[in-house]
This record gives structure tokens, sequence and C-alpha cells, in this order.
């Protein structure tokens, strides 16, 4: 059973690579991948970690959730893809303003 | 049996390693483009990992939304911010990038370093087995109107979860909609093939939406798939050029993405009334009500994920 | 096995075959155009063996029809997309390769 | 049989590995988009070896939804966000 380790394990490098994107990139667009690519983590370590129970089939719980999550996490992308694209248009730049490069 | 052991292993190092590569790529690469092709890919593999963690539910999910629903999303909003680059020639690099690609900065790197090592320690220390709340939606699996464990837990146990969740959908279609429209490139016509293509498809898509709809009751599937398979049929139809007729898009529209919120309302203040508690149906009743709830909440997740891919609020494209 | 796991074991050899083809075509080959056609070789060719194969095993003629509806489509896709992209490069000035 | 399907799974996932290469490679943007169409094949036929490797007969269904889907990305692509070296030529 120890996939479910793995893939959980694969789950939090991705959460952590996202997380560090995040902080790193100025641009939103690339923040906004990051954060999806979070989110992807987070549905791994769930349901990796739900199919750790004894008989065949997994829980479906956490299976639920990220359904829902699924369907969110893209719905929330294309809010923060319009927010972006409003910015650009107010700014010309595709970065929050309180980020300065020196 | 020992052989197929092994070769399940051996698929799953690659499938980690190629997860991890390709996200790697996406947030690391120079050019956007190639990071959000990148993140298309990963999309794919995500669903193969499902797959392999016997979650053909959220497979479902995640192929509906991430091959149907993201690349699409995100290839138009570079477009457009492409695009907005050379009206203005501002001097923010917008299409590329900033010089921070490719030098770590360090301390991000132990920040990174650190909550890895963290949640991999959480996450390796937990007990080998736990059947989480397996037993529990077993135990009342029976009463809950279908036989696929997901959808008893989405539209049964959970269901207002589920309800919060159509609001979500809403406020985030209503936030693109407050914030008016972005600009719209004058599109070329799609072209015969494109334009048969759409034709021979959506019949088909709708006919697996219904498909997905009917069958989650005991198997695999359900409204936020066929929802979201609906979503990215709209994106089709859009992305081959057609559009409604205006007197559509105005109430017809906004009455369909409402319902899903306003079906589960509705559905939370009779069963309030009936058995005295939010949306616990009776159950020699729940299957039918179940159906009815994911049919609506269906319908409404696939309009409003087209509107949000549509961007602008309707009465503003009649307007231009 | 029986006679008929031996042909379908063979049908699906034949679709790996293609798709290794196409996979190598899609790296070697010199540009966007000779890439398409490696690809679609796959997609089609590929695709098609590994379902004919599956369908000889496929328990339920609902299952067979349901592989059967699956080629058709990426058929219908592969080729559609295949025709968008090599015209727009076309119209976008992307050299064909000579020799 | 059981270990056939599963060897064959796993060698596509190898090609599939492959092609990503072409994906990050380029040169151009057509190239990325025309290895994304060979990965959603490839992928297809992965998921339909599984289903049968596993007799999960649902896996199939989300395998029509990627056959189905396929072509959405591709057509955002050549619809929207194919940028223009030469002039913009809207005429059909």
């Amino acid at each position: 059973m120890s996939a479910a380790f793995a893939y959980a394990l694969v789950g939090v490098g991705l959460f952590s690579l996202g997380l560090y994107a995040l902080i790193v990139h100025a641009h939103l667009l690339r923040k906004i991948l990051a954060i999806n690519v979070m989110g992807s983590g987070v549905f791994l370590v769930l349901v990796a970690l739900g199919g750790r129970t004894r008989e065949a089939q997994p829980d479906a719980v956490p299976h639920a959730m990220v359904i829902t999550g699924i369907v969110v996490a893209v719905s929330a992308s294309a809010l923060a893809l319009t927010l972006m694209l409003k910015l650009v248009a107010e700014t010309g730049r595709a970065e929050l303003p309180t980020h300065r490069r020196e | 049996m020992e052989a197929i052991t092994q070769l399940q292993y051996a698929f799953d190092a690659p499938l980690g390693l190629g997860l991890l590569w390709l996200a790697w790529r996406t947030l690391a690469c120079q050019d956007l483009f190639e990071a959000v092709v990148s993140f298309a890919a990963f999309g794919l593999l995500m669903s193969l990992a499902w797959v392999r963690l016997d979650a053909p539910d959220v497979a479902l999910a995640e192929v509906a939304v991430g091959v149907g629903l993201t690349g699409a999303l995100l290839l138009a909003a570079l477009a457009k911010l492409r695009s907005s680059k050379m009206n203005e020639d501002a001097a923010g690099q917008l299409g590329k990038e900033g010089s921070e690609v490719g030098r770590p900065q360090w301390l991000p790197l132990v920040v990174l370093l650190s909550v890895a090592a963290g949640l991999g320690h959480a996450v390796w220390s937990l007990p080998l087995y736990s059947a989480g709340l397996s037993p529990e939606v077993a135990l009342h699996l029976e009463t809950s109107g279908v036989s696929n464990p997901v959808t008893a837990v989405l539209l049964n146990f959970r269901a207002y979860d589920t309800l919060l969740e159509m609001v979500v959908l809403l406020l985030a279609l209503l936030g693109v909609w407050t914030l008016g429209g972005t600009a719209r490139r004058p599109e070329a016509a799609p072209g015969p093939v494109l334009d048969t293509l759409v034709r021979l498809l959506v019949p088909v898509l709708i006919l697996v939406a219904a498909y997905l709809l009917w069958v989650g009751a005991h198997a695999p599937g359900g409204a936020f798939q066929a929802g979201a398979l609906l979503g990215a049929m709209g994106v089709l139809m859009l992305l081959a050029g057609w559009r409604l007729r205006t007197s559509l898009m105005a109430l017809p529209l906004r009455l369909t993405v409402v319902a899903g919120p306003g079906a589960f309302v509705a559905m939370a203040v009779i069963t309030l009334f009936i058995e005295g508690r939010l949306l616990e149906y009776p159950p020699q009743h729940a299957g039918t009500l179940i159906l009815i709830l994911e049919t609506v909440a269906a319908l409404s997740i696939g309009a409003t994920l087209a509107a949000l891919f549509l961007g602008s609020r309707p009465q503003d494209l009649e307007n231009r | 096995m029986t006679l008929s796991e031996y042909f379908s074991a063979a049908l699906l050899f034949a679709g790996a075959f293609f798709f290794l083809a196409g996979t190598l075509g899609l790296l070697r080959f010199p540009d966007v155009y000779t890439r398409l056609h490696a690809v679609t070789k796959a997609d089609n060719v590929g695709l098609g063996l590994m379902v004919a194969g599956l369908t000889v095993q496929a328990e339920t003629w609902t299952a067979a029809g349901k592989l059967l509806l699956i080629w058709l489509l990426v058929l219908l896709t592969g080729s559609t997309v295949a025709h968008l992209i090599s015209r727009g490069a076309l119209r976008r000035g992307i050299q064909l390769w000579k020799l | 049989m059981q270990t056939l399907y599963f060897a064959l799974a796993l060698f596509l996932l190898l090609n599939l590995g492959a092609g990503m290469w072409r994906v990050l490679r380029g040169p151009t943007a057509s190239d990325r988009m025309l290895a994304v169409q060979l990965l959603g094949t490839t992928a297809v036929a992965v998921l339909l070896l599984l289903s049968q490797a596993k007799g999960h007969a649902a896996m199939r269904d989300v395998a029509l939804v990627v056959a189905l889907l396929a072509a959405v990305t591709a057509v955002a692509f050549v619809r929207r966000a194919w940028p223009d070296q030469e002039a913009e030529i809207d005429s059909e």
C-alpha cells in the first residue's frame, strides 16, 4: 500500500513547488499557474491518503471533496484571469503594483 | 500476481516523476505559452494518476475540466494579454517575463525546502492503514438513494457542501461580470472544417453528458462531471464563433446560472419542513430527488463555466 | 492463452509499434508538417489497432461499441486538428522543409 | 494477459514521456500543440489498457471524455492564442 504514500509525497512536492513559484515570480499569469499546481498537489495528497483503506474500495469522502474542488478551482482561475486582464488594461503591467523591481 | 504488482510500481515511478517535472517546467520555463502548454500536459498526467489511485470519479472531473476548460481559458487569457501588449506597446513585458527566472532566490528556497520537509514528514508519519470515513459511508449507503458512494457523499451526506460550492461558482461568475468585459479581438470565420467538427461533436457531447449524469447513481459520473462536460461544450461552441441569440443571452442565461444554487436552496427548505433537517431526503424518494437536483446542477454548472469563458457580461456584448 | 488472446495481443503490439513510430517521428522529423504526418499515424492506426485488440476481449457489445466510438472520435478530432494546425502554419509562413 | 496490458500501458507511458520533450522544445508553437495532440491520444490508449487490465469499465468513460475533449485546447490555440509572426490575415 506504499503507492498511496508515494503519490502523497508527489502531492507534497507539487504543493511546495507551487508555493515557491508563487513567491518568486512576479508575473500574475505565472502566479495563477502556481496556485493551480498547489491545488493539484493538495488534491493528490487527499485522494492518495484516502486510498489507505484495507478494502479494495477507497474512501469516497475525499474523492467527493476533490471533485467539487476541481470545478471550483477552475472557476476561481477564470475569475483570477479576468482580474489579471483588467489590471493589465489599467496599468499596462501584469504585476501587482506593490512588486517593485529594482 | 507478483509481476503485475511490480509493473504497477514501474508505472508509478515515471508518472510521479513526470508530474513533478512538468510542474517544474510549467513554473520555471521562460516562455509563458510553453508554461500553459506544459500545464495542459500536466492535467493529462494527473488524470492518469487518478485512474491509478482507483478514483475514476475524480479522473472524469479532472479530464472534463483539465482537458476541456483550463487549457482554453489560459490560452484565451494569454492571447488577450499579448494583444493588449500590442495595443499599448507598454514597457512592461507582458508576454515574456522578467529577469528573475533561473536565478534562485535563497529565502524562498529555504521556505520551499522546509515546507516540503515538514509536510513530507507529516505525511510519512501517518498510519499505514486508515479507514477514514468509508465505514460510515458504507453503513448509510443503503438509505442514500444511490449506490455510487461518491455521489452519495456529494448529494446526500454532505449536500450542504455542494450547495455552497454552487454558490462559489455563482460568485465567481458574478465577479467576472462585475469586472466588465475585456476588449475582444475581431475573430476570423471558423471555416468549414472547424464548423463541421463542432457540429458533429456537440450532439455526442450532450449525449455523453446525459449518460454521465444518469450513470452517476451507480457508477462513476454525476452532476459535476456532466456539468464540466457541458461547460467544455460551450467553450468549443464559443471558439467556433457560435453565439446564442441575444434574447437568450439575457434572462434565460441568468435563470440557468441561478437555477443550480436555487434548486439546492429550495430542496434544503423543503426537506427542512418535511424531515426537519436540512437536505435530508426521505429515503424512499431520495434517488429521484438526487437525480432532479443533479440535472439542474449539471445544466447550471455547464452554463456558468461557459459564461466564465466568455468573460464579459452578456449585455456588454450586445452593446459592442 | 486462447487463440483470441493471441490475436488481440498481436493487434496490441502492432498498435504499440505505431505509437512508438509516431513518437519517434515527432521527435526526429525536421519540421512541423512532417511531424504532423508522424503524429497522425499514431492517432489513426496506432489507436485503431489498440482498439481492435481490446474489442476482441471486450466483455459486452456496449463496451465494444464504446471502444469503437472512442476511435471514431479520435479520428475526427485528430484529423481536424491536424488540418487546422497545418493550414495555420502555412498561413503564418512557416517554411516547408527541403532537402 | 493482464501482465501484457500493464506492460503495454507502461510502454505507452514512457512513449508519452518522450513526447513531452517536443512540448518543451518546440521550436514553434504549432510543434508544441501537435505534441499535446499526441499526448492526448496516447493517454486515451493508456486509459483503455488500464481499464481492461483492472476490469474497471468506468475508466473507459474517462478515455471517452478525453477523446471528446482532446480538440478543445488545440482549437483554442488555433482560434485565439496563435501569435502571428506576419500581419494578421483574417480573410478566409
